[in-house]
This record gives C-alpha cells, structure tokens and sequence, in this order.
C-alpha cells in the first residue's frame, strides 16, 4: 500500500511539471511587460531596469526557466511582483477559502449525485429516472457564474436570506488562524458567531458551485448503479431475501463507487474551472479570483504560483481518489 | 435473457423515431434527446445564417432608449447604450457558433493525427506524448484557457486558440487508445502482411473506423467550447464590443441587474443554456445511440 | 435520519437568528470598497487605495488641511526654503514616536529618503528626480538638498512616498510586508488581504486622537457586492467605487445619504502624434470637434462626471478651459477638407483596457466610437488590451489612439502638464508629443515660485496645447461616498484623501 | 396432500421498446415436498424466466400473470416484503454464473451476516458465525476462509458457497439455475456431487433448471420440458427417458452424446428458437418439428395428459388424432 501511494506521488510530479513549463514559456511568449505594468508608465528606464534585474526578467529565457523550477523544488515560489509579498504567502492565505467552497461544492454535488443518481437508475425508466436525467442534463447547460448570479439576486436581493459575497461578515474572522479553513478554525477558537457565520457564507456559493457539478455526478452515478444493479450478485443478493435498500446502497452503489470515483477525480478538475467563476461571482478571496486579478497585471510569480497550486491539488486529489478506491475494494488493495 | 438495462435498439432506423406519442417519446430517450437536441442546434443555425434577415436592428449600433424594458420594437429590451437585446441576441449566435467550431476543429484537427501517428507507432514516443496530453487533459480546462486567453488577447482566432488548446487532448485520448486495439486486430495485421504502407494502413482501415465516436466528443465539445467561450467573455477575456457576444453581454447586464434591468441578464443567459442543452442533448443521444451498450462516458 | 435533518435545521435557524442580532452596536464604523491593496511600504505603495490607508496610518512632515489644498507642518513644526530654493530645512515636533514607541527622529527621515529613493520601487522617481542629499542636523532638525528648484516640491513632502519609517523595523534594502508602523490616527490591527482591514488609535499619534475607535474596511470584489452590502446593512459606508446606475439609484433612497465632490481624477483621449493617421494635426483637431462630452457624461456616467475641456481639472488654480465644445460639422468640414467622404471614410481605431478603470470602460469607448461615426465619415474599431498588455503597447507604439486617466502625484498643475506636454515625459504617456516653445514654458513654470506668475505660464501652454490637440481631455471624475444617515464626518476632499479618522457614528 | 409448490397457467412478457416478448406462455406444473424436478431446454426457452418468477426477481419490465403457490400462498400476490421473508428462507436460489454470483466487495463472512440478518435481525455474531461455518462445511470448504474476499476463490468454490448461502437456512425448496454451465467438467461433477448429497441429506425439494438432460437424469424424479415459453411435456423423468412424447423431447435427447452410447455422432435440432416478440402461429415448434402437420400451423395444441404426463401437441389430442389416443384431455 506505501509503495502504491509512492507510485501515485511520484506520477503526479511530471504533471505538474508539464503543466508549469506550458505556463511560464505562454507568459513569456507574448507581449506585455510585467515591470512596465507595476511600475506604471511614469517610471524611469533605470528604475525599469533595476526592477527587471531584480526579477531575473533580464536574463535568457532559459536560464529563467531553469531559476525558477530550482526556487520551486526548495518551495519558494517568488515574490509577487504586485504586492511584494512572498507568493507562497499570498497564496496560503487564498488557498483555505478554495479548499473550503470547494470540499462544500464537492459534499453537496456528491449527495445529490448519489440520491439522485441512485434512485434515477433504481427506478429506470420511470417518472424519477427521467426527472434525474432532465435535471442533469439541463444543470450541465447552466454557466455556473448565470446560476450564481440569480441565486444571488433571489436569495440575497429579493429575499434577503443569505449574504451574497465573500467569505464573512464585517469581524467575523477567526480571531487564530490555524488552518485558514475558517469552519474548522472557529471551531478550534470555540467562536461559535464565527462559524455560523462562514457557514451562512458558504451556502450559496457553493450550492452554486455543487449544483452545477452535480449533474455530472447524476449521470455518473446513475450509469454505474444501472450497470451494478443488473449484475447477478443484486440479483443474488435479492434472492438471499436482503433488504432492497442494502441492495441498493451496499451492493449495487458501493460497487459502482470504483468507476465513480475515478470519473470524481477528473471532474475535480472541471470543479477547479468552475470555482474561479464561482469565486469571481460571490468575491470569494480565493486562488481561483487571485489568478484572474494578477493576470491582469502579468504578476508571473502569482499567476505561476497559482496554476501549481491548482495542478498540485488535482494531483493530491486524484491520489486521494485511487486511495480511496484501494480502500473500497479489495481487489486493488491486495 | 434478463437484461434490463441493454437493451439493443441501435438498429431502428432514427426518422422512424420521429413522431411517436410523447410518453414513448419520452421513454425512448436517446431518439427524444437527439430530436430536441437537433431541433435547439437547427435553431441556432438558421439564427446566425439568416441574422441579417431576422433581427430587426443592427446589434452593433444603438437602435433606442438605453435600458428599455421588453416592449413592442425592442422584444428584449435595450441595453445601457441602446443596444436592441433581441438582435444581439440572434447575432450572438454567429460568435458563439463561429469561435466554438473553429475551436473544436482546431482542436481536432491536431488532437486526431496526433492521437493515430503516435497511437499507431507506440512506443517511447506514445509514452511521452501520452504523458504530455494527459497532463494537460487533468489540468483544469478553464483556468488553462483562461491564463492563455489572458495572455494572448482578444480576437476570435486567439479566443478560439485558447479553448482549442483544452480539447487537443480529448480527441487525441480517445483517437489513441482506439488505435492502440484497433491496430493489433486481425484485419490490420493481415493488411500489413500483404504489404500495405503504414500511412494505408491508418487511413484507410485505422481512421474510418475511429472517426464515428468522435461525433460524440465533438458535439460535447462544441457545447463545453460554448460554455468556455461565455466564461472567458464574463470574465472580460473574450471579443472586444460592440461584437455581438452573450458572454460579454452577461458580464455587463450584471451591473444592471441590481437595478432590475433583469433582461440583460436573462437573455444571453437563456441563449447560452439552449445552445449548451442543444449541443449536449445531441450529443447524448448520438453516444446512446452509436454505442448503445457503453452507457455515458462523460 | 429525517428526524435529525429537521431538528439539525432548525438548529440553524436558531442560531443564525440568533447571531444576526448579537452582531450590532459597536463603537465602529464599517466602510465598504471595492479597491485592493498592493503594499503597505511607502517607498512601494503608488495607487489611490494603499497611499489612502497610508494617509490614515501615517503622515509626513506636511499635510493638507481636510477639504482643502492647504498644507500645514504635521511632523515637522516649522520648515525654512533657502532664497535660491535648493535647501529646506526642517525642525520637528518634540516627542514624536511611532505606534511601537519607537522615536520618529531626523535620523529616521534621513534613511526613510534615502530608502526610498535607494529602493527603487514605483514612487521612487518622486523623490529621486528632485532630492539631492538629506542632511541631519540635530535629533530634530535636518536639511534635505535639491537637485534643482522645484516649487511644488513641499505637496510631494505631503505625499506618501515622503512619510517616516522606523529604521529598527523596516529593512533599508527590502520592502517591508509587515503591518505598517503606525505614526498617523490610526494603526493597522488586522489585515487580510482581499477580505477586511481593521484599523484601531494609534495611542502614540501625535494629534487629536481618532473619532472612532475601530474603523473596519470590507473589501469587495465587484460594484454589485459593494452595493448589496450596502443595501443589506452591512456596511455604514461606501467608498470606490459604486457603478454609475447604482449610485445614481441611490441618490434617491432616503435610507441613505450620498455626498458628492470633485474629484482631480481625469480621463483623456491620448494620440500618438507619430502614428498615422494621428500624426496630422488636422485629423487630431477633427477628432476632437466630434466629442460629445455631455453624452459620455449622460449616457455613461449617469452625469455623475463633469466634461473637461483641458488637463488642469476645475477647482485648481491654472485651469482654463481651451479646448473646442462638441461641433460634428466642423469634423466634417475639416475631414472632407483633408480628402476624406462617405465612400472614403477616415478609418481608426480606438483602445481601451477592461479593467484598469473599472467596468464602465468598454461602453465609454464604444460611446466614443459612436459619436465619431456619428459624422458619417469615420469608421472606427474599438479593440482593447489588459492593463499589462496596454502599457507594453503604448510604450511600443502599437496604439495611435487611446484612453487613458490621469491620478496626481502631487497637487499642483505641473503634474497635470509636465508629464503630458514636456517632450521627455511625454513619450511615457504614449503620446511622443513635442514642442519646443511648450517645453520651455513649463520649465520657467517650475523654477517660478508665485502662483499668478506660473498661472499665466500655463495659461499660455494650455493655448499652444489646443492647436495641436495631442489629447482631447474628455472629463473630471467625482468623488462619490455613501453612508448611512448615522454616519458623519465625511470630508469631500480635493486632494481626495479620505479620512477614516474623522468618520464617527452620531 | 398439497403440493409444496404449484405454478398455474403463469404466463410472462417482457414489454420492450420494439414489442412484447412473450417468454413464458401458460404454463403449469406442480413439485411436492422432497421432490426434485428438472426444468429443461434450450437457452431462451422461459425456464430460466420461470425460475426466476417463482422468487419474484424478474426485472421491473416483466408481467406476470398466473398463480405460483408456494405452501398454499400465491406469491404473485403477496407484499414485497413478505415476498422477501421467502426468499433465502423459505426457497432460495444460486445462479449459473458463481463467478459474478458473489458481490466482489465483500467478504465471504458478510455474504452470510447479510443472509442471517435479513432474516433473523437480532442473532448475534457467534450465532451467525456458527451457522456460516456450518454451510460451508457442509459444501466442502474451510470454514476460516469467511473472512476472504470472492476473488480469492475459484468457480466452484465460488458455486460451492453460493450453495452453502442457499442452504444455511434450511429452506424447502432450492431453486438452482443452470448451477455448473459454466463450470468445466471436474468442476461439474464436485457440484453435483454436493446437490446429490444435499438432495440425500436434507429435507428439501429443488428446481433444477438445465438444458442439460444428462444433469438432470440422475438428480430429479420428475422433468418439465419447456420449448419457447411453452411446457412441451412434463412427467417422471424415467418415462420421459425411455419413451418420450413430444418430438421436441426426442430431439433433446438425441442430441445429448452420453445417453444413448452406441450413437457416437453427436446431434442437434435443426432450426433455431422462434422469435418470440413475433412467434409463429399455431405450435412454436411446428417450424423444426419432423412430424409436422397443417394444424400445427394453425393452431395451438391443447395440454393433453398421456400416460400420466403431460404433453402440449396435436400428435397426442385434438380431432384430427382423436382416433390414436382417446386418453386426451384438453386442460384450459
């Protein structure tokens, strides 16, 4: 089982290593000058000059190149040449409000995956089943920032229900940041206003978020459990006289959990795509609304150090999957 | 024998589909789908083909008040500047279509003959390129085209560069791992036996039989290119205005929504859903239909 | 398991009801703003909304008096110019110290100077372009030397590149990123970037002490959570920037109150004069006949901007409006005299950058685009760059029209003409303008120190300027704030400096 | 003394998106306490559809009609929950593939638990563990191997525990479809060794479903022949053997290479299965039958009883053949 993690950690490296050389040689290849953006066009050609030197921008391209993934393996991801705060900084301030909305977009897409997936295909063909695949396939066609915003307009204009932006109302951040997750830091700090409060502002983004990935998961689940619940150990199990809803949920859904999951871990990706949308809706101070502002201003060190952060957390992910499923089912695990 | 779910239906003839009852309709889902799906996409066609002849004002020249509300001359209402909606909205089409085609074939166009050289020739170079294309393939789609949209600026060709780069890897995954059976079965062996060039080979026994489950991939693609392509418009990377395109147009109803100016909001919203559910309904319906067996891949 | 999602349900609801009401009445004002910060460090900080912080954590040896251009000694308690203008010397106020107790001394100004001309960070040039050497005297007394006289050199003192920092924190070659040390009203106890800065009274300043104890700044993402904010009650003001329709709607809520100022922000439509076919004169003129000033401000900005018909915005000495009102027909008579008609019509295309200045950007450049096309005899493009891309571009010369705002640096009018008309500053600007006479002008309006004297220099640069039409000015911006009705102390400020300090609930 | 078991007229359609397929049409027959029948023919005939129904786990898309009582109780129209109770307990069932017969997730041991709690939920777990190690015995198998997973065991051991979980319970009635198809012939021959000893040791009736007449000779007492969801003709498998009926009967024996030894060539039945969204007119299996006659393309044949059996064709009822047997009786 280590070795098999190892493997797995060990094959997520060249990706994101692809992923960062595709990146830095696009940043570079095109117009625009990142010291002329931040120092504006009032500088002085020296100041440019000293400026560029001191971000290595003067040097050939692949020795640039070669700096920088040296600097990344030893973790340092620069400065960001924005704000001229270390980007490793920034962006282990960014990357808890991420994680948050979305391990919350993921529970919420997973539950409605698997109660409708489930019973979509448990009742195939009939009132239920169509009523999942309509749902699905009419969620897929939402552009996730259109959906945000009506949520925002009925359920924070009209209703006034819930807040529609950020991550806490005004003094209601965890007094000790120990995770940057503000759920579990409010609960470390006993704050309990605080945590009712980011959960208050959790919600609608990531109904938004969860919603929209959800009718992937429908369709995912409700294919796999068709597939499981034809199988002759269902059949078997039925004729054993166990319960329908063990049938259900132990036989059928547990075994169609393997190829779930998988498929889970690639729409990871697709979760990550729509969270920048999302975050940029709900100004959500996450990695997703970091990138889009900084690319902007052709920040290279925060738009790098952001786009690996996003590679490492579908490679961690999609290692978590494959453990997960060595976990349920023994035929990997063995 | 007590197969519930396979059952083949794949060689009833698609017209045949057409014009059932409605409940049967709705049970023989994949001839349903792809009728709705085919229906929305033919809308959207005639839409951007015959804008001219359609929309009632130019949708690059205001045509009224600013932000006038659905009314009789302006079906949609006006935008801030006086932009008639309903014309932006059926010229909207044209950018919405044009940017995801031409992204969709670039995309095909070099995810497909990469995916059947180096999936016929294997070896070092299929590990490599494989390990390339799935890298890129893992990568959220999004925040890719977004960081090269960002990078290299606006224009329908650098637009659709920037969505065509996400997609490569699709067809070049499903090309490659088709050819990698394909090319060990029988017939191939016994055409390489009798001499055939390799590129024979690919062209005429490898590639007709891998083309039909693209069409899958391409009409989804196409509906995610749309999607992509309004994302990076509301994030203000796309066509620069008066260019007709609903992304752009989301993005500024936005600001007007608070003020109850909802139609700039719901109508290129509305448009983008029908494309999508068009796009994706055809395509699900095709998948259900070309491989009745598989199930959904996606 | 139904029984516990209700129960858990209600649960919630409880306690978010609950929470709503326990959050109220505190001794704190909580302003909204849709700005982000860069850096805190002066010798880094160079946009509106890190000076602004700045401006409320820290102060230099001179400042404004709050709504007016009027400076007066903050640090300092008295400064001397030497008759040709090169030294001033400056005595400092006794028992100074920073928020962390540290001495603010003559030794402390001498290496924050020099710090921040040695950094070489975006505001650096404001110093180094002008300051020779600083010289201490005494504990509290020192010289700084100029390079040249400079007259409006005392407002750069004001400014945030020139406030004190504590030589035992801040790292003489580094940029710092640590909470500022305060030497202003109020220190920073909190800063997370993106989400809300909390400020507290400094108790070593100087001064009067803050009207409020705690000044909380949410930060927004987007005008539309801004104003939801403000709808919702969350925040007590609203500060930059709310879109054009939203303030304008809410002028008429009684639930709030709306204060309006000028502001020296100016927008402008810049010409690079080597790109054709910008280069002929007549084509710039032309263009700048077309310009319908009221319909930008109309249609764009809800009238909530006031045309400008110069770079010198209303309100500051030297302003006099010189450039031609809006007249399509002399456009077309200029045009069909330079050759061009309905079949042949003058084709151009205009820039803009999405997201510099705000969301309203696009539709100013396509309101531009349809008053030109307008007269009938001009196609024009609107084509657009990110901001990064923008700069690149007009330093490169790819762009030969262009919009572009102008922020002071200092307040003074040599900051709205310099660096557009002078022939080595111009280039920066994108415009490559150049003219002798022009040149020679606003250098004798530097070294002049009376102020109807450097007047009457500008008067005539801003006669030459006309001719020529390197720029068509198009408007001056306004400073808007919202508050709830409980809320006072809100200073429309010229200089636009807003002051946290003087906010307080009533 | 009434039957342990009794299916009457049970017809079965399967509704499809091209057609109504009728799988198994009017159907009776009836198994006493301790008796073993042998449902035989070809794949597709409806004797798999049949067994299937006797437990009610035929897919949402079948109609059933008809009466299977099971102890005086019309199964068919019970609540599903009582249905449950039976299965497992009272009649229990293993499958033709043991391969994909086991949930590949789960041990061994759990298989059995799920057996045991969903009908005894409050035995503890040294009772479940007793009476799991017992079945397992009793099939020839290691009782510490409960805690393996499916994939570590072999076909047949794999058929072996599926017995094993049939059997734990101690039900009347086992109903085992096509148990060694798919099992080479070593394989085979353990299987049916252990439902031999089964059918010695244990109190209990069995439904063998099978296309193989060779299986079914040595292990029941009575036989039903099904041909296209049709019973072709059911009686005592010794007469059946000796003197078959139906020409579909004699086919199927002929075609088993071990039955008759001096006939080394190995036969088959000419023809295939009728398409039965569409079968054809009067007998289904008039179209391969040797004997065929006009009537036989007109006309369903009525079940007519000959020597104590039953057999469904014109050769032995109707007026045409009135002359040849007057025992006939039509049965509607």
């Amino acid at each position: 089982m280590k070795t098999y993690i190892l493997t797995r950690i060990l094959l997520a490296i060249p990706m994101i290593l692809i992923i960062l050389t595709i990146i830095f040689f696009v940043l570079r290849i095109l117009p625009g000058n990142p010291v002329m953006a931040l120092l504006g066009p009032k500088a002085p050609p020296e100041v440019v000059k000293a400026m560029e030197h001191q971000m290595g921008l003067d040097k050939p391209i692949i020795v640039q190149y070669g700096d920088y993934l040296g600097s990344i393996l030893k973790g340092d991801f620069g400065v960001s040449a924005y704000t001229g705060v270390t980007v490793i900084q920034e962006l282990m301030q960014k990357f808890p409000a991420t994680l948050e909305l979305t391990i919350f977009a993921m529970t919420i897409a997973v539950f409605i995956g698997i109660f409708f997936g489930t019973y979509g295909a448990y009742h195939f063909g009939r009132t239920l089943d169509i009523a999942a695949r309509v749902y699905s396939i009419f969620v897929y066609s939402f552009p996730v920032f259109w959906f945000g915003i009506m949520l925002q307009l009925i359920f924070g204009v009209w209703l006034h229900w819930l807040p529609v932006s950020g991550r806490s109302s005004p003094f209601m951040i965890p007094n000790h940041i120990y995770t940057g997750l503000y759920v579990i830091d409010s609960i470390l700090n006993l704050e309990w206003p605080v945590l009712v409060d980011t959960l208050y502002h959790l919600i609608l983004p990531s109904v938004t978020l969860g919603v929209v990935i959800s009718s992937i998961f429908v369709r995912m689940v409700r294919s796999n459990v068709i597939l499981s619940l034809s199988s002759q150990y269902v059949v078997a199990a039925r004729a054993r006289g166990a319960k329908e809803k063990k049938v259900i949920f132990k036989h059928a859904l547990k075994n169609a959990m393997a190829p779930i999951l998988t498929i889970m871990g690639l729409e990871f990706a697709l979760l990550l795509g729509g969270a920048v949308l999302t975050e940029v809706t709900f100004s959500w101070p996450g990695i997703g609304s970091y990138l889009v502002t900084r690319i902007t201003y052709r920040d290279f060190p925060a738009i790098q150090g952001a786009i690996v952060f996003f590679a490492m957390f579908v490679a961690i992910v999609s290692i978590l999957v494959d453990i997960a499923n060595a976990w349920l089912d023994p035929r990997v695990r063995y | 024998m007590a197969n519930t779910t396979n059952t083949n239906y794949g060689n009833q003839m698609l017209s045949s589909r057409i014009g059932r009852g409605f409940r049967q309709l709705m049970g023989d889902s994949s001839g349903v789908m792809t009728f709705i799906g085919l229906i929305l996409l033919s809308l959207f066609v005639l839409m951007a083909i015959f804008a001219p002849y359609i929309s009632p004002y130019s949708p690059v020249e205001p045509s009224g008040a600013p932000l006038l509300s659905p009314q009789w001359g302006h079906i949609m209402g006006t935008t801030n500047l006086g932009y008639d909606v309903f014309s932006r909205f059926i010229w909207g089409s044209r950018m919405a279509l044009l940017i995801a085609v031409i992204a969709t074939s670039i995309a095909a166009f070099i995810g497909i003959p990469t995916g059947l050289l180096v999936g016929y020739a294997g070896g070092v170079t299929d590990r490599i390129v494989t390990m390339i294309m799935d890298s890129v393939y893992t990568f959220p789609g999004l925040i890719l085209a977004i960081a090269i949209a960002a990078m290299l600026g606006p224009g329908v060709l650098n637009i659709s560069l920037s969505i065509a780069v996400v997609y490569i890897p699709t067809y070049y995954r499903v090309i490659r791992s088709q050819v990698s059976t394909i090319k060990s079965e029988l017939y191939v062996e016994g055409a390489r036996s009798i001499g055939a060039k390799n590129m024979t080979i690919i062209g005429k026994y490898i590639l007709p039989n891998v083309l039909p489950s693209t069409i899958v991939v391409l009409s989804m693609n196409i509906a995610d290119a749309v999607m992509t392509e309004a994302g990076l418009s509301f994030l203000g990377l796309g066509i620069p205005p008066p260019v007709p395109d609903w992304g752009y147009d989301l993005a500024k109803g936005q600001q007007f929504l608070l003020q109850n100016d909802w139609w700039m909001v719901v109508f290129p919203g509305i448009a983008i859903i029908l494309l999508v559910l068009g796009f994706s309904m055809f395509a699900e319906g095709m998948d259900e239909y070309l491989n009745p067996n598989i199930g959904e891949k996606r | 398991m139904k029984k516990y999602s209700i129960l858990m349900t209600i649960l919630l609801l409880v306690v978010f009801s609950v929470s709503i009401f326990a959050i109220s009445a505190k001794n704190y004002v909580i302003v909204g703003t849709t700005d982000k910060i860069t850096s805190l460090d002066p010798a880094k900080a160079y946009e509106y909304f890190s000076d602004n912080i700045l401006q409320n954590v820290m102060t230099g040896l001179v400042e404004y008096i709050p709504g007016t251009t009027k400076i007066v000694p903050s640090l300092a308690k008295s400064w001397k110019i030497s008759s040709d203008g090169l030294t001033y010397t400056f005595t400092l106020k006794k028992g100074l110290k920073f928020s962390n107790g540290d001495p603010i001394n003559a030794q402390a100004f001498k290496f924050s100077i020099d710090r921040a001309i040695s950094l070489k960070q975006n505001p650096s040039f404001l110093l180094a372009d002008v300051v020779k050497d600083v010289k201490v005297i005494d504990d509290l007394t020192f010289d700084i030397q100029l390079k040249y006289p400079f007259a409006p050199f005392i407002n750069i003192l004001a400014f945030t590149i020139s406030y004190p920092v504590d030589p035992k924190v801040y790292s003489a070659n580094e940029v710092y990123n640590g909470l500022p040390v305060a030497s202003g009203p109020y220190m920073v106890k909190k800063l997370v970037r993106g989400q809300e800065i909390e400020f507290v009274r400094n108790p070593n300043y100087y001064g009067k002490p803050a009207k409020t104890p705690i000044i909380l700044v949410k930060i927004f993402r987007a005008a539309n959570n801004l104003y939801m904010a403000l709808m919702s009650g969350e925040i007590d003001v609203a500060y930059r920037t709310l879109l054009p329709q939203q303030f304008a709607q809410i002028k008429n809520n009684k639930n709030f109150v709306s204060y309006v100022g000028k502001s020296p922000f100016i927008r402008e439509v810049v010409f690079d004069v080597n790109v054709k076919p910008f280069n002929n004169p007549k084509v710039r003129e032309a263009l700048s006949y077309a310009v319908n000033r009221a319909k930008i401000s109309n249609e764009v900005f809800m009238s909530q901007v006031s045309p400008l018909y110069t770079l010198i915005p209303d309100g500051m000495w030297g302003h006099k409006d010189v450039m031609p009102h809006y007249n399509p027909s002399k456009t077309v008579s200029i045009l069909k005299s330079l050759g061009y008609s309905k079949d042949n019509p003058l084709k151009i295309s205009l820039w803009y950058t999405p997201s510099h200045y705000g969301s309203t950007e696009s539709d100013l450049a396509l309101t531009i685009k349809n008053v030109f096309e307008a007269t009938g005899l001009i196609k024009c493009d609107v084509k657009y760059a990110e901001w990064a891309t923008y700069i690149d571009y007009w330093t490169k010369g790819v762009m030969g029209m262009f919009l572009l705002g102008w922020y002071p640096d200092y307040f003074d009018p040599d900051d709205y003409m310099w660096p557009f008309l002078e022939s080595k500053a111009s280039p920066s600007m994108g415009s490559y303008y150049s003219n002798k006479t022009i040149d020679e002008l606003l250098l004798d309006a530097r070294l002049v120190s009376d102020i109807p004297g450097r007047t009457a220099l500008y008067d005539k640069v801003q006669d030459l300027m006309v001719k020529e039409a390197p720029y068509i000015p198009l408007f001056q911006g306004q400073q808007q704030v919202v508050t709830k009705p409980n809320i006072g102390g809100i200073v429309m400020d010229p200089v636009q400096i807003f002051r946290y300090y003087l906010l307080y609930k009533k | 003394m009434m039957a342990l078991l009794e299916i009457k007229n049970l017809s079965i359609d399967y509704l499809t998106r091209n057609g109504t397929v009728k799988a198994v049409d009017d159907i009776s027959f009836s198994v006493e306490a301790r008796d073993s029948i042998g449902l035989v023919g070809e794949s597709g005939c409806g004797k798999s559809t049949t067994g299937t129904a006797i437990l009610g786990l035929l897919p949402p898309n079948a109609r059933v009609s008809g009466s299977i009582l099971f102890k005086g109780r019309d199964l068919l129209k019970i609540s599903n929950e009582e249905l449950r109770k039976v299965r497992g307990k009272d009649i229990s069932m293993i499958f033709q593939d043991p391969m994909t017969s086991l949930d590949p997730i789960m041990r061994i041991r759990d298989h059995f638990f799920e057996l045991l709690r969903a009908h005894y939920p409050k035995m503890d777990e040294n009772e479940m563990k007793k009476i799991s190690s017992e079945a397992l015995k009793s099939v020839g198998i290691e009782p510490s191997r409960l805690n393996n997973y499916p994939f570590e065991f072999s076909g047949g051991m794999r058929q072996r525990t599926m017995i094993a979980l049939a059997i734990a319970l101690q039900p009347s009635m086992l109903i085992a479809d096509e148990p060694t198809t798919s099992l080479d012939v070593v394989i085979q021959e353990q299987i049916l060794e252990v439902l031999r000893d089964l059918k010695k040791t244990k109190n209990m009736s069995m439904v063998l479903i099978t296309h193989d007449l060779g299986v079914v000779a040595e292990l029941v007492n009575k036989v039903v022949v099904m041909y296209a969801g049709h019973l072709a003709e059911s009686g005592d498998v010794y007469s059946i053997y000796e003197k078959p009926l139906h020409p579909y009967t004699k086919a199927l024996l002929e075609s088993i290479p071990n039955v008759k030894l001096e006939d080394r060539e190995l036969r088959y039945i000419p023809g295939s299965l009728p398409d039965l969204k569409n079968p054809p007119k009067g007998c289904r299996y008039w179209p391969r039958c040797p004997y065929v006659k006009d009537i036989c393309k007109r006309e369903t044949p009525p079940t007519v009883e000959v020597d104590g059996r039953k057999v469904k064709c014109w050769l032995y009822g109707g007026e045409i053949n009135a002359g040849i047997d007057k025992t006939s009786s039509a049965v509607s």
